[in-house]
């Protein structure tokens, strides 16, 4: 119990470490670092709109998030999440446009299946080239973000531009308002949170029963831990190798499908980059699973933290004209601190428990074995 | 809808949130707080470029104002998220300074009654009662550009790097191309490098135009940079857009259209004062003097060249010339 | 056993205590070596042996107790510096860089004279001197990974004399060889020591340890269980110090009576990882009821024989594997296992476990997905703790917890938590391999007893082992495998010990 | 079309090309060495943005091409040892660690020059030198032997990293511990000390990518790299650790891009086709990898950290 509790603090230091370090910078911007801080804080929970707007904002890193630890526990890395928003959101639209008149308790479960399927695609093409031809997922998935964000600019350039757009001549690479019957509801009147947020979280529970109390979740742990002696149980290596980057895929084209649907203007749009359509969520959701112990339940706080801090960001530039790139090198030095933590907390462990550190695992790729408050 | 910040505790330390909220612009005395103006824009505020040129024209207006810019959003649910913010802050007016926030504005601007927000580029209000929109007849001082241009080609070709082809680069670089071809230039070849922000590929663009042939160089958006650079050190004369980019190659800057917001912007804030708090748009272009050829006194243009682009002005001015847009 | 010519104390480690979290690894131990002599470590898994000789070698540094060297205290910090002291060793994981040739292999570490170039010419020619010197056949620039396992073993004795070791300790190096190969290497060895030279050695087999050694050192539980030399030792009396107990080294084998193929393989052909055959139009049945034995020296297609009975490899068109009448040639080893095929692999910490899983984990591996395990499609929690901790308790699998994760068991536990896995499904074949390499004396005990149980029981047995002991003490029928083939399938009440180590060199043709 | 294969526009093409691929080349080889160490730094591109700043900085304030390309050295090896640190004494799981480093490079590099900079000012570009004789051939020439220094840098230093890794002990040592740690560790080599090293040649060459990015533009601005540093490492996967390899895929990589560019300037891929022909280069590397992956094994002990057992 004292080793869990003790391990938990580890992380959770190591990320004020990195906040310590946010704090200087932000002196040396010349800042008052407490200003900054209020400045994040009302940003992020100042109201309840502002409230909302960061679990808006927390919802795709929540699914990122839940997909990267679940594709991290069969050790596959998958950096693609980008790729799989951008697939997940042009299916959903596509689905949108083709369909707009059916009605809202067909149409939204409709777009955000589509959203899935197109991420579950998308992951599972390096998900078979990883199993069946030995294609590096890290590679396969940078690349296949590349190809994703052209194949959108395409799409919202051309077969899928908002015919106004090219009326107007402004040809802004958008798709026109999308039917108000696939808007996903709002929860609380007057504030932005929507259904998307609840499906996230759902999604996580979800994603946290089939690794832990599902066979599939054995299988694939076993196959993160041990591929050799998952093929020698009779477990198919290859296909929960697919499996996983399709499933973390799945999750992230779910996201795509609630970015677009529960955005503000209702419609795909971007300004010819991933981020300016994603909000860079393919990355911030690897920094989320991380800070929750690559845990899809830790996730849901995990990411709710880093889309407060992302909210805040704005705020920090609204208030304090500090800008928002702050943030975004914050949120590299807590993967960085974090991470680093990672050995240090198994060892502080070990010692508490009295028993040798485990030998085996320490050839590790993989982050941590143990999470806390968590019995495998 | 309609919650707006007189709901919400006033959290932040500005004192004028209440009066603001509570009892709406009409009534606010003219000397009593200055103008509170806030700026969401998707490239860096100095970035000798679109967002530099609003910037600037709030500054030069003449008028007691208070200035909040966000700038470098490129990600549009963080915009819209900036754009909430200040009006829920109390703004007086919020200049979402991008064609592709408007969506969002949709979906904000009627939670705001009180609150003018600005659109641009854009022609229309999406019949929102506060809202301004505004735009660039770019295609006018691009056809300036372009008649330049061809004067001093000696190819006759020209070459053109765009981002995507998308905003008011589409209508400059049209305008472009017409004037460069009415100018008696044999070709205009247009690279779109599909990217806002890809300066090595915006160079390597402007580096395959001077394999073909291309001795004058034009471009719009912010990536342009690169090909500048290329520019000067190929001693290939440039044409600017947006600010006056004359700082990026001063001896090789030819000429740039500037964008002069603040001439519509004081009309939209005076029509504010009187109580229109939107639903009109507006049009910067030469004949208005939102748009000036700005031409580099360190850049010696042959006398004739210089008299075709005055003419081209006036012609434009005068309705005799179509720009092609 | 040849009489030390000095009495030189060359090392000496007294009072030596060496921690890790949660266990003693080394408890005052006093230990030493003259030059000249032969003094082996014996002792059971996780005794403490390899922990000792590394801080020997400085990968450890003791926590108490001191280290002389010729006499003088020394704090040997890292390799470096154990190279240094003429201090070499040959660990119990081969030390190599398989895509390296087997000079730079040498070369590493080692200054050059063309700096910053390595001067490989030059330590070809000294590895060529030492090789002619000491018997140790090797090609300098032939790739370690192209190499038999014997060679590798050449060359990791070739490091330590290119470094002029006076000191040598040798962790298990025959763990892997064959008789053949262990004699060769016993001769090498002794030749070293008649040089004058002091070496440490480490074995679990008795008969090795008997023919190798001047004195003998037993270790157990980290501390120094007795001192003894070959002459007035026994293996029985050696076994007993090493466990505490009485243990029987042959096993007890009733008599059963023979039934129907249920494993049968005709004409099986495997490519191995070089891209060349490794088994070659192999034909072979095991009998309900009996335990065929396959031996052979390492690298002679076992291994790949074994993976592919178990589906893990590719076979050649035109060979079959028939399992209790159903051909499973191309199914997976899901499908072999549904039909009754229990798979014990030779490297257990890779293929056998998954070591960051809970013993209980490991326990359900094959079946974690079986009716008895699953409700509704969640894992029956209760129901695999409630059969995880009958298992534990059948086999003696002796851990904290069935939560504990298996990576923090002994060797020997470790292997009979996948004995007890494999076993537990009731096979109708079994292949087993290797099932007590490395596994302490007491532990090898226990597993041959189960074996024996499965014999009985009518199943088919399939043992691949490398210990000729081993194979003698447990088959029924025992077939040599060599460069792939079968070269002869011979009963065991007939066996001779010298024959077969000769079919395993190649040497005799049947 | 046809006066696409012209040979003032194939020699351009091949100019641009190698133009193009000189960030790439510098910052693959970097990494080449850093993988064959057995460390994977997936962070380059972060890196080659905060050397670019330091570097465009320098110039900017100094007008003085060398202090601009020392400060992007000194930057990248900064980096180096900060990530020797992250990965070698914490032993943080490689590609993670390097993803924050990459975030933590646009971010940091971003908010220095909004701070210190602003508008984006033209620094001086490296000059182009022309190799005597060698410039004056045919074609050839004018393709390869007109341009600027650190582009003969990057191409010299594949045989240079060839000669390193293969002939020098620092190489032997290398290599061995990328394979085998604990067989390096058991001969005295430190595999602490050599993979220090390794990393730091590797981010400092990713800084000099940098650099070469930088003073070839003239100009700074915020993600400059648009990505390259991950293509990068994708090409040392693609050159399967091999520098010869790698600068193939660079320069494909690069031709492939300046041809597109080409293509599009001539008008003769259409506009609204210019997106499907950007995706070109990464759908060429996905198949490239299909291709090689199968039978190029990397090194064994690639984002294993060393732990004496
Ligand atoms: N690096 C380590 N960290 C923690 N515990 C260790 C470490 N190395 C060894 N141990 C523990 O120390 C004890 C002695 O291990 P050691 O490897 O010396 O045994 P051994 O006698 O060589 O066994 P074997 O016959 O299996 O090789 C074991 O309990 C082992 O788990
Ligand atoms: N290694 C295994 N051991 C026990 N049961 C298994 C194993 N693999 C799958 N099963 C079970 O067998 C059933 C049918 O297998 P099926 O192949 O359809 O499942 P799957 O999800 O595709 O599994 P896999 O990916 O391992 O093939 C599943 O319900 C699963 O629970
Ligand atoms: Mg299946
Ligand atoms: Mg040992």
């Amino acid at each position: 119990m004292l080793s869990k509790i003790v391990g938990s603090a580890v992380p959770v230091l190591a990320a004020l470490a990195a906040f310590l370090v946010g704090a200087v910078m932000l002196l040396v911007l010349g800042a008052s670092p407490l200003d900054g801080l209020k400045a994040i804080l009302d940003g992020a929970f100042g109201s309840g709109e502002r409230l909302a707007a960061t679990a808006v904002k927390a919802t795709p890193l929540i699914l990122v998030g839940a997909g990267i630890s679940i594709a991290f526990r069969a050790r596959v890395i998958n950096i693609g999440g980008e790729g799989q928003i951008i697939a997940g959101a042009l299916l959903a639209t596509v689905i949108a446009l083709a369909l707009p008149d059916l009605p809202s308790v067909v149409l939204i479960p409709l777009v955000l299946m589509g959203g899935a399927i197109g991420g579950t695609i998308l992951g599972a093409i390096p998900g078979v080239l990883k199993a069946y031809a030995s294609v590096n997922e890290i590679l396969s998935t940078i690349m296949l973000n590349l190809v994703m964000v052209q194949f959108m600019n395409f799409l919202l350039r051309g077969p899928l531009i908002d015919p106004l757009e090219i009326a107007a001549g402004t040809r802004i690479p958008q798709t026109q308002r999308l039917s108000d019957n696939a808007a996903l509801p709002t929860l609380v009147e007057g504030t932005r949170l929507h259904l998307g947020v609840v499906v996230a979280v759902v999604a996580a529970v979800i994603a946290y029963i089939v690794l832990w109390r599902m066979p599939l979740g054995f299988r694939l742990r076993a196959v993160g831990h041990s591929p050799e002696a998952a093929r020698a149980a009779g477990i198919n290596v290859e296909r929960n190798i697919t499996y996983a980057l399709a499933i973390s895929g799945m999750l992230g084209g779910l996201a795509g499908a609630i970015l677009v649907f529960g955005s503000e203007g209702q419609r795909m749009i971007t300004d010819g980059s991933a981020a300016g359509f994603t909000g860079a969520a393919g990355f911030n959701g690897i920094v989320a699973a991380l800070f929750g112990g690559l845990h899809p339940l830790w996730t849901i706080p995990s990411a709710f933290l880093f889309g407060a801090l992302l909210t805040g960001a704005t705020q920090l530039q609204r208030v304090l004209q500090i800008p928002a790139a702050l943030a975004v090198a914050l949120n590299g030095l807590v993967v960085i601190f974090v991470i680093s933590s990672a050995r240090f907390r198994s060892y502080i462990q070990s010692i508490i428990e009295k028993r040798p550190s485990n030998r085996a695992s320490e050839d590790l790729e993989r982050p941590y074995s143990k999470i806390p408050g968590v019995d495998t | 809808g309609g919650s707006s910040a007189e709901d919400e505790p006033a959290t932040t330390t500005v004192p004028t949130t209440e009066a603001a909220g509570a009892t709406g612009s009409e009534t606010t005395e003219p000397v009593a707080a200055p103008l509170r103006v806030a700026i969401v824009a998707p490239s860096a505020k100095d970035d000798l470029a679109f967002t530099q040129s609003m910037v600037d024209a709030v500054n030069a207006l003449d008028r007691d104002i208070e200035l909040s810019i966000t700038d470098g959003t490129f990600v549009i649910e963080d915009a819209a998220a900036a754009i909430r913010g200040y009006a829920e802050d109390g703004n007086d007016v919020v200049i979402a300074h991008g064609t592709q926030f408007g969506a969002s504005l949709i979906e904000i601007a009627p939670d705001f009654p009180d609150v003018t927000f600005l659109w641009g580029t854009a022609t229309d209000t999406q019949g929102l009662d506060n809202v301004f929109a505004y735009s660039p007849a770019a295609d006018e001082g691009g056809y300036v550009n372009g008649i330049v241009a061809a004067g001093i080609s000696e190819s006759g070709i020209i070459g053109v790097v765009g981002p995507l082809e998308a905003g008011d680069a589409v209508a400059y670089i049209k305008g472009f191309e017409t004037g460069a071809l009415d100018g008696g230039a044999k070709s205009v070849n247009i690279t779109y490098t599909g990217s806002f922000g890809d300066v090595a590929l915006a160079a390597e663009a402007a580096q395959a135009h001077l394999v073909n042939g291309v001795d004058v160089l034009t471009g719009s958006a912010q990536m342009v940079v690169g090909a500048v650079g290329v520019a000067s050190q190929n001693d290939i004369p440039w044409f600017g857009n947006q600010a006056n980019q004359t700082s990026l190659a001063p001896a090789l800057v030819v000429a740039s259209q500037v964008y002069h917001w603040e001439v519509i912007l004081e009309e939209m804030l005076s029509l504010r004062d009187a109580g229109v708090l939107g639903g009109q748009a507006f049009e910067i272009n030469l004949a208005n003097g939102g748009l000036v050829i700005e031409f580099n006194p360190g850049y010696d243009l042959p006398e004739g060249v210089r008299a075709a682009a005055d003419a081209a002005i006036q012609g434009i001015i005068g309705g005799t010339i179509d720009t092609g847009f | 056993m040849g009489t030390s010519n000095t009495t030189k104390v060359l090392l000496e480690m007294r009072g030596i205590t060496k921690r890790f979290p949660g266990v003693i690894a080394n408890e005052d131990v006093d230990f030493d070596v003259r030059n000249g002599e032969v003094h082996t470590l014996l002792g059971e898994n996780g005794a403490g042996k390899s922990t000792l000789m590394k801080i020997v070698f400085g990968l450890y540094q003791a926590d108490e107790g001191e280290v002389l060297l010729r006499g003088e205290p020394i704090d040997i910090r890292s390799p470096s510096e154990a190279i240094a002291a003429r201090i070499g060793m040959v660990h119990q994981h081969f030390m190599l860089v398989p895509p390296l040739t087997v000079a730079e292999n040498v070369a590493l570490g080692l200054s050059s004279s063309r700096r910053p170039f390595t001067d490989l010419a030059k330590v070809s020619t000294r590895i060529s001197e030492i090789s002619d010197a000491h018997g140790l056949a090797v090609d300098p620039s032939t790739e370690v990974w192209r190499l038999s396992v014997g060679e590798r073993q050449r060359v990791e004795i070739i490091k330590a004399l290119y470094r002029d070791a006076e000191l040598l300790v040798l962790d298990e190096p025959t763990a892997v060889l064959t008789p053949q190969e262990v004699d060769d290497l016993f001769v090498i060895l002794r030749r070293m020591v008649d040089d004058g030279r002091g070496l440490i050695f480490i074995s679990h087999k008795l008969h090795e340890v008997m023919a190798l050694s001047d004195r003998i050192t037993v270790l157990r539980d980290g501390r120094v269980a007795g001192s003894t030399t070959p002459a007035e030792a026994t293996r029985e009396s050696l076994a007993r110090m090493m466990v505490g107990r009485e243990v029987r080294l042959t096993p007890h084998k009733g008599k059963v009576t023979v039934g129907d193929a249920r494993l049968s393989i005709r004409n099986l052909t495997v490519i191995g990882d070089r891209g060349t055959p490794a088994v070659k139009n192999l034909s072979l049945d095991v009998l309900g009821g009996e335990i065929l034995g396959i031996a052979g020296v390492s690298g002679n297609g076992q291994r790949e024989f074994a993976e592919a009975v178990a589906g893990l490899r590719h076979t050649e068109p035109g060979g079959t594997i028939t399992m209790d009448g159903a051909d499973i040639t191309t199914s997976s080893t899901r499908v072999r296992r549904n039909l009754g095929l229990a798979y014990v692999p030779e490297e257990r910490m890779r293929d056998g476990v998954v070591a960051e899983f809970s013993v209980s984990e490991n326990l359900v591996l094959v079946n974690h997905g079986s009716r008895e395990f699953t409700k509704r499609g969640l894992l029956a929690t209760g129901a695999i703790r409630r059969r995880s901790t009958e298992m534990v308790k059948q086999f003696a699998v002796k851990t904290p917890t069935i939560d504990t994760p298996i990576a923090s068991l002994s060797g020997g536990n470790i292997q009979k938590v996948v004995m007890a896995r494999e076993l537990s499904a009731s096979p109708g074949v079994l292949l087993a391999c290797q099932p007590t390499r490395g596994v302490d004396i007491g532990s090898a005990e226990y597993i041959h007893s189960r074996l024996i149980e499965q014999r009985e029981r009518g199943a088919a047995t399939l043992v691949v082992s490398e210990d000729l002991d081993e194979i003698l003490g447990l088959a029924d029928r025992i077939a040599v495998m060599y460069e792939g083939e079968i070269v002869a399938i011979i009963d065991s009440a007939d066996a001779k010990r010298e024959e077969i180590g000769l079919l395993m060199a190649g040497v005799l043709e049947t | 079309m046809s006066d696409f294969f012209t040979l003032t526009v194939l020699v351009a093409v091949v100019g641009s090309g190698v133009r193009l691929a000189t960030p790439y080349l510098l910052a693959g080889l970097g990494e080449t060495v850093g993988q064959k160490s057995g460390v994977l730094n997936l962070g380059i591109d972060g890196v080659m943005q905060l050397s670019a700043f330091s570097a465009y900085f320098v110039v900017l304030k100094t007008d003085n091409l060398m202090l601009g390309v020392l400060a992007g050295l000194a930057v990248g090896a900064v980096m180096g040892v900060f990530y020797g640190v992250i990965t070698i004494v914490f032993k943080a799981t490689q590609g993670i660690s390097g993803i924050g480093i990459f975030i933590f490079g646009l971010g940091f590099s971003d908010l220095l020059f909004q701070r210190l900079v602003g508008t984006p000012k033209p620094i001086r570009q490296l000059p182009t030198i022309e190799i005597p004789f060698l410039s004056e051939l045919p074609v050839v020439g004018e393709a390869l032997f007109q341009h600027n220094p650190l582009t003969y840098v990057a191409f010299i230093l594949v045989p240079v990293t060839i000669l390193f890794l293969g002939k020098t002990t620092f190489g032997l040592n290398i290599r061995a511990v990328g394979e085998n740690p604990h067989a390096a560790d058991s001969l005295g080599v430190s595999v602490e000390r050599t993979r220090y090293v390794a990393i730091l040649i590797g981010n400092t060459m990713a800084g000099l990518a940098g650099v070469a990015l930088v003073l070839e533009l003239g100009i700074f601005q915020p993600n400059l790299t648009q990505g390259l540093g991950f293509i990068a490492v994708a090409l040392v996967y693609f050159g399967s650790w091999r520098p010869s390899h790698v600068m193939a895929g660079a320069l494909l990589y690069g031709l492939v891009n300046a041809t597109v560019l080409q293509l599009k300037a001539r008008n003769i891929i259409p506009l609204s086709f210019s997106e499907l022909a950007a995706m070109a280069p990464a759908v060429l590397t996905i198949v490239a990898l299909v291709i090689l992956a199968q039978r190029v094994k990397g090194p064994a002990a690639l984002t294993k950290p060393f732990i004496r057992h």
